[in-house]
């Protein structure tokens, strides 16, 4: 097991040098002088400039460049965000919770209803159920995450002005204890529920085939053989099956909750790690974007490797001795 | 009791050495009391941390007398010293916002409660100084030419009504109450502001009772706000204008060689629809402009006769390109430079953090395409459009301007001085310096004004600098929040954003007739939770209704 | 005492492209403590038996006839009676592939799980001693309890097989292709100790194989399928013996290569292959294959007829010349 | 002259096609999809590119935010541009942008794919390294950040899609060639002496073309999504209408707090419409190259 998990953590590890390298040449390549930037061409001493190159690796050859990006990257030294002149760091960091909290609590829901839905709709296979379970989640797979956010904002948000049209709290107002929480899932309601209905689709659609794969199985006639009723043979011996592969694809979905949400938190000024992505790209804050993307890679990395150590852990036969 | 107020444009820095965006200087108005304030009625010099001036030479030379412990909010005591080194420092080490104002100046402390001022050359401002005081014991050790540009000033360390308390860059920024303010303690004891990046999304926030008050709202949300009986909308004026700036050459980076022609540029000024623009845009509620406007008084814009005026007239426009040798010689629509050159096409670059931006670069590539020229849009923020102005490196651009009561700041961003800076046309012009400097040390009001239309016509003729409309200050508050607010100027000025913001010290929480006034919020509280329930509960249904079966077939 | 008793069986699994006849109009018996062998190639609709026995078929296909287990008609059990049949009056030992097992349950669970669903063992524990018990009978170390399917080899799974098929004491033991998947060694080690256990718990015994030489040992009674009907059946011996229909006489023939796949795909001395259900030639559907053909077999179809103390095939069994074409038949298996 | 394989393979095609049109998804599919083909080629003849111009909108009487009507069919927005107008050329920079990143996408896959199963050995390793380095890389944030260097043009975008979304392609290629070389090999008809050129060309391509194909359509919605997005967030190329611009003006607009249903609702149920389309015909396809998919 440890060798197991030593070589797929090597492997991981391998791939994030690769995001960094290719971070390092893409945005090196396109801004050849951050510190020139930071200033926005005001008179600065060239004395400081120098100092300031100095501070962020900036002289010497393109190797040591890479090798004090490195240093510096590894000690979260992404440098200085253009639009709200403070460290990257910082700022990603103050923006994770958000994100966590908004998409990570739509990940799990989508998983949840679509996995639901997806046994439902595969068991049954051609009833009506599977049918409208099937075309539901296609239509939702099918169209832009903040369309149809758009049309919940229209509809919960101006025409039945249910719920805030943006925003994570209600500001001037202090919530304490379960107010606090309320008015906090009072903001989360809409964003979370596009993004749980644009998400759900997948999940659906991953489990529903899944299940149609494992429904000739041998052992599952073998279940109904002994006695047990249908939706036993269902919950004991088909569905543990079929979700092997959709716990993968969860596990790798959780990877992307980080930058998942770029065009919802958008269009709900939700602020978080989405929100400052796009906020990044129209400056372009590039220092800031640089930053996102080496978070979101390392994020996708690290649940892939938890993804690979879940499924040895949950399918015995991938499990190692 | 909070006050939330909320707007469109994003703070860039706080620190009012280096800021220039409208939020900036709203919270400098608000944290940094001035020496002298400005009347909400006519802008006439009125006590603020001095409380009365003594004029030794008009135009020359000012004592003022500070009001009787004054403190900062920190509890340092507030004395003639602060006022002194703001004044001398500013002007040795160059402060980039400050040197415009305090280049002539020089201040001595007489004691603790008297300071003198003298300038150099007569200064038609004073005893008005025009710029804001920052602590000294807390600025001191960063003011040095390398550091001071940096300093991200959130010590929170004012002398105004309320000073910093949090502030989160696209987010917010709050405000408390400054306990050793010595004006009448505001009734209540929060001030927020909250940045939206999405207009609309103000609008309903303030509809849905959110936030107070909003600055700066979308001219098309006004007929709705009209309608709402908890809301009341301001449109106020104070000189704002908007302008289409051209680059005209004198940044490192050049303009389309057509800019530089001053024919062209005429024929660029008979191609836009002012009128037009301003009607789409703001719904009626501005109209157009013919030149800059350097102050929130209405006087000193210049007369501008029929005949010089630039009337749009595609027609008109077409004919002087023709003439002047721009001509589309391979009929693909687009003029070419003279001499079978390259297409005309101008490089606008599009403020993403500026209102009406984007709606302005379709128009202009809809006003450029019936005359001919091509027009590349591109989108840049507030940052990178200000590298892009230093370095030349664009054609054209669209902004507006909120001016302050003296003209000079105004003028000053088109003089040489300001190149490299504020400078936003890189044109400068020897007769325009000349008259700069005259109008900075003219002490007779009437003469000034004169210097003032003076410089403004050439501003016009030259017709680089495409002033379009102005820019009326849309604001609203909700009736059932806020009362006291005051306008400045007081007959059609704004209530907030304006000279010196009155509002903010005198407003007071309206009491609430009958019931929370919080209603609507806390329904929708309960709506989120039964939403939230009940989607819990659907998920957990499925699975829980086969589980229920199943341990119901395990006992049969 | 007859403990299944079915007769006139016919199944037809429905598809996109039409109906498929699997079993068309099968009757066969097995006595309590008696064991009846079902031999045919893959296709010919024994394992459809099996199926039907314990209505296992996908939902909507068509069954006819009667299936009297223990006097009861199974076909007209309501699910609650029918759950209630299974396994503890009939299990079936599936082919020992991995595939008969589930994946991600250890064995014991698999093994215990219908104890407890019918509560022939009380608790956990009490199961558990059970499977331990049973896992020695089959011959595994007890110890294996916790090991995942993947773990085991392929006799050592058939034999897990054949543990939870003794789970809850079923009066009836189906095996569908019990050894198709070992190797020689391992088959001979599995027969063995099915024939043992059915001598010593009494079992009532279906045993379906491909490779009839298997089934001489184990059965007494053998039935001879083809394209879904029973061509021939009658005491094991008789039946290896002396085949009287030429399709059993080449199964038959068949016994030197025990083991050997190539052979258990193809009788030997036949050409072709077996019949698509859903496509079977016209006639005798054994027609194209068989040796003796004559030019009338390709349109009349053929009947079972009893033939000295079992059943026997031959060509028409309508009115005309019965005999002759029976007498062919047999005379051409004989020799 | 019809040599028998071309007989062969013409009768398959039309055999393919036959069982395709037989399928009613993949009927509804292409039946829509024709529609908006027409509508995209045809937008000169549909809408009066003036439509599309604020300031010639003015002129021509256009009133601001005006709901449908007879001569502005699904309305006006904010600068008085018709609606009907952007909708119909916007079909164009969608469509085209979604089919061209595809082919990107498709060509790029594919010669990994292909080149990656077909030598093996080390060039394969280092391939496939690469692949699942691109793999692991969160695909929205890498187009954002292409995109944002690069500039905002149709070109750009197109590139971004495509150079993002590839590995996906090249490694269901390679398995598939590597299934088909492993026949190659067992059956021996690969003749001796032939190039390795020829082999890929007449051996290998027929076998994964139909995969390629199904893969390809599928691969359409996800481009046209993209595109979307990337719009929405601004990164569009700012003068050229796309569903996706439309969207990102209408939010910015005030389109959804007027409640203008008439901006907003037709480019989504456009992209909507279009993409299941295209998930139809992928799938439908999918199911004639492999019947095992079929029941699904």
């Amino acid at each position: 097991m440890a060798q197991f998990i030593s070589k797929k953590v090597l492997g991981s590890t391998l791939t994030l040098v690769f995001v960094l390298v290719f971070n390092f040449f893409l945005f090196r390549v396109v801004q050849p002088d951050p510190v020139a930037n930071l200033f926005r061409g005001r008179n600065v001493p060239q004395a400081r400039l120098d100092q300031m190159r100095t501070d962020f690796g900036l002289d010497g050859s393109r190797l040591t460049q890479f090798w004090a990006y490195l240093r510096e990257t590894l000690q979260l030294n992404l440098g200085f965000s253009y639009q709200s002149r403070q460290p990257v760091w910082d700022d990603i960091a103050s923006k994770i919770w958000p994100t966590v909290q908004l998409v990570g609590l739509a990940a799990i829901l989508s998983a949840a209803i679509g996995i639901i839905g997806g046994v439902i709709a595969g068991w049954r296979r051609g009833s009506a159920a599977d049918y409208s379970i099937t075309s539901t989640t296609m239509a939702f797979y099918s169209m832009p995450d903040f369309w149809l956010g758009m049309l919940l904002l229209v509809a919960f948000a101006v025409v039945f002005p249910w719920f805030p049209v943006g925003g994570m709290t209600e500001l001037g107002v202090e919530h304490s204890g379960v107010g606090a929480i309320l008015d906090r899932l009072h903001h989360l309601a809409l964003p979370c529920l596009t993004l749980t209905l644009a998400y759900l689709g997948e999940y659906a659609i991953v489990t529903r085939s899944s299940l149609l794969d494992v429904m000739g199985e041998e052992y599952l006639t073998l279940a109904q053989a002994k006695g047990l009723r249908d939706i036993q043979v269902r919950n004991r011996h088909a569905v543990p099956n079929a979700l092997l592969p959709v716990v993968t694809l969860a596990a790798i979905n959780f990877g992307f909750v980080l930058s998942g949400a770029i065009a919802v938190e958008t269009l709900f000024s939700w602020p978080g790690l989405g929100k400052a992505t796009s906020d990044a790209v129209l400056g372009p804050d590039l220092p800031m974007l640089q930053g996102l993307f080496l978070v979101f890679s390392a994020a996708v990395i690290v649940f892939n490797l938890a993804a690979d150590v879940l499924y040895a852990f949950l399918d015995p036969r991938v499990r190692p001795a | 009791m909070t006050l939330i107020v909320g707007l469109t444009q994003p703070w860039e820095t706080l620190n009012p050495v280096i800021g220039f965006a409208v939020p900036e200087y709203e919270f400098w108005n608000i944290q940094y009391e001035g020496l002298t304030t400005f009347s909400a009625n006519d802008f006439t010099p009125q006590p603020g941390l001095a409380e009365s001036w003594v004029e030794n030479e008009v135009g020359l030379s000012y004592t003022y007398t500070l009001r009787e412990g004054l403190a900062w909010s920190d509890g340092t005591p507030l004395t003639a010293e602060d006022i002194a080194w703001n004044i001398n420092t500013s002007r040795d080490q160059e402060w980039a916002n400050y040197i415009a104002s305090v280049a002539n100046l020089s201040a001595e402390v007489v004691d603790e409660r008297t300071v003198t001022v003298t300038s150099s050359t007569p200064d038609p401002k004073l005893p008005s100084v025009g710029i804001y005081f920052v602590p000294k014991h807390i600025w001191e050790p960063v003011a040095d030419p390398a550091t001071i540009e940096s300093y991200e000033a959130l010590d929170g360390v004012g002398s105004g009504p309320f000073v910093l308390d949090g502030y989160k860059s696209e987010e917010s920024l709050t405000m408390v109450v400054n306990e050793n303010w010595h004006g009448t303690k505001p009734a209540y004891d929060r001030l927020i502001f909250r940045y939206f990046s999405n207009p609309d999304a103000m609008v309903a926030a303030l509809q849905r009772g959110e936030i107070n008050a909003a600055h700066e709202l979308p001219a098309a949300s006004v007929a709705q706000l009209e309608a709402d009986p908890d809301i009341e909308v301001i449109t106020g004026v104070q000189g704002g204008f908007s302008e289409i700036a051209l680059n005209l050459g004198a940044a490192e980076g050049q303009p389309n060689p057509a800019l530089l022609d001053i024919e062209f540029r005429k024929a660029l000024n008979h191609g836009i629809d002012k009128a037009g623009g301003a009607e789409d845009l703001w719904f009626g509620l501005s109209e157009p402009i013919d030149t800059i406007s350097v102050s929130a008084n209405p006087a000193f814009m210049p007369e501008i006769s029929d005949a010089e005026r630039f009337d749009y007239n595609p027609a008109k426009a077409n004919e002087i390109l023709d003439a002047a040798g721009y001509l589309d010689t391979d009929g693909d629509g687009t003029r070419e430079l003279p001499g079978g050159g390259e297409n005309i096409v101008l490089r606008h670059a599009v403020n993403t953090d500026v209102d009406l931006a984007n709606e302005v670069g379709e128009l202009f590539s809809g006003w450029m395409r019936e005359i001919g020229i091509g027009v590349e849009l591109s989108s840049y923020d507030q940052d990178q459009i200000f590298t892009a102005i230093v370095d030349g490196d664009y054609d054209t651009f669209y902004w507006g301007w909120v001016p302050f009561v003296d003209p000079t700041p105004m003028l000053s961003y088109w003089t040489e001085a300001e190149l490299g800076n504020f400078n936003d046309a890189n044109w400068s012009d020897q007769r325009f310096e000349e008259l700069y400097v005259q109008q900075q040390q003219e002490l007779d009001p009437a003469a000034r004004l004169d210097l003032v239309h003076e410089m403004l016509r050439i501003v016009h003729d030259q017709a680089g600098y495409i002033a379009v409309w102005y820019s009326p200050d849309i604001q609203a508050y909700r009736t059932d929040g806020f009362e006291g607010w005051v306008r400045q100027p007081a007959a059609d000025g704004p209530i907030f954003f304006s000279q010196s913001s009155p509002s903010y010290a005198l407003v007071s929480p309206v009491v609430a007739a009958g019931g929370n006034g919080d209603g609507g919020g806390l329904s929708g509280v309960a709506i989120a939770a039964i939403v939230v329930a009940a989607l819990a509960a659907i998920s957990a249904g499925g699975y829980l209704a086969s589980r229920k079966r199943a341990s119901a077939d395990e006992r049969e | 005492m007859t403990l299944l008793e079915v007769s006139d069986l016919t199944v037809t699994y429905r598809s996109r492209s039409g109906d498929v006849p699997a079993v068309r109009g099968v009757s066969l018996s097995v006595e309590r403590g008696g064991s009846l062998g079902l031999a045919g190639e893959s296709g010919c609709g024994k394992s459809t038996i099996a199926g039907a026995i314990l209505r296992l078929l996908p939902p909507g296909t068509g069954v006819t006839g009667d299936i009297l287990l223990d006097g009861d008609d199974v076909l007209a059990m309501n699910p609650g009676q029918l759950r209630a049949v299974r396994w503890t009056k009939t299990a079936i030992v599936f082919q020992g592939a991995l595939h008969a097992l589930n994946p991600v349950q250890r064995i014991a669970r698999q093994i215990s799980e219908p104890m407890l669903l019918h509560q022939t063992q009380p608790t956990k524990r009490s199961a558990a001693t059970r499977v331990h018990e049973l896992l020695e009978q089959v011959g595994l170390p007890p110890d294996r309890a916790g090991a995942y399917p993947h773990q085991l080899s392929g006799g050592q799974r058939q034999r897990v097989l054949i543990a939870m098929a003794l789970a809850c004491d079923p009066d009836l033991l189906i095996a569908d292709e019990p050894t198709t998947a070992l190797d020689v060694m391992v088959q001979a080690q599995v027969l063995q100790l099915l024939g043992s256990l059915r001598v010593e718990r009494g079992l009532s015994m279906i045993f379906i194989t491909h490779d009839l030489s298997v089934l001489t040992d184990v059965c007494d009674h053998l039935a001879v399928m083809y394209a879904g009907r029973i061509v021939e059946e009658g005491p094991s011996g008789t039946v290896f013996t002396d085949p009287q229909h030429p399709y059993t006489g080449a199964l038959a023939a068949a016994f030197p290569t025990i083991g050997d796949p190539a052979s258990r795909m193809r009788p030997a001395g036949l050409g072709g292959d077996p019949p698509d259900p859903a496509h079977l030639p016209t006639g005798c559907p054994f027609h194209p294959r068989c040796p003796v053909a004559e030019d009338r077999c390709a349109t009349t179809d053929v009947r079972l007829t009893p033939i000295g103390g079992g059943i026997g095939g031959g060509l028409g069994a309508d009115a005309d010349g019965v005999r002759d074409r029976l007498a062919a038949c047999v005379l051409v298996g004989s020799t | 002259m019809t040599s028998p394989t071309m007989q062969r393979r013409l009768a398959s095609t039309t055999n393919v096609l036959v069982r395709f049109w037989r399928s009613r998804p993949g009927r509804i599919g292409l039946i829509v999809l024709v529609v908006f083909g027409a509508m995209a080629l045809a937008a000169p003849l549909l809408a009066d590119r003036s439509g599309l111009d604020a300031v010639a909108s003015r002129r021509a009487g256009a009133p601001q935010w005006g709901s449908p009507s007879t001569w502005w069919p699904l309305g006006t927005d904010h600068l008085r541009r018709s609606v009907w107008a952007q909708f119909v050329w916007g079909s164009r920079i969608s469509l085209f942008v979604g089919l061209a990143a595809t082919v990107v996408t498709i060509a790029v896959g594919t010669l990994v794919g292909v080149t990656a199963g077909f030598f093996g050995g080390r060039l394969d390793g280092v391939l496939m390294r690469v692949t699942e380095w691109f793999l692991v890389v969160p695909f929205l944030p890498l187009a954002i950040v292409l995109a944002t260097v690069l500039g905002r043009s149709v070109w750009n975008i197109i590139f971004v899609i495509g150079v993002t979304s590839w590995p996906s392609t090249a490694r269901l290629v390679r398995a598939q060639v590597l299934t088909v070389k492993q026949r190659l090999f067992v059956d021996r008809s690969r003749s001796l002496g032939a190039s390795s050129a020829y082999i890929v060309r007449r051996h290998i391509m027929p076998n994964v073309s139909g995969l390629i194909l199904a893969n390809a359509t599928l691969a359409v919605p996800i481009s046209i999504l993209t595109e979307t997005t990337l719009s929405f967030l601004g990164l569009g190329d700012p003068q050229r209408a796309s569903w996706g611009k439309m969207l990102n003006d209408a939010f910015f607009e005030s389109a959804i707090t007027r409640n203008a249903w008439w901006y907003f609702l037709p480019p989504g149920l456009g992209i909507l419409v279009v993409v299941l389309a295209f998930t139809l015909i992928g799938q439908t396809l999918e199911q004639l190259a492999d019947p095992r998919l079929a029941d699904r």
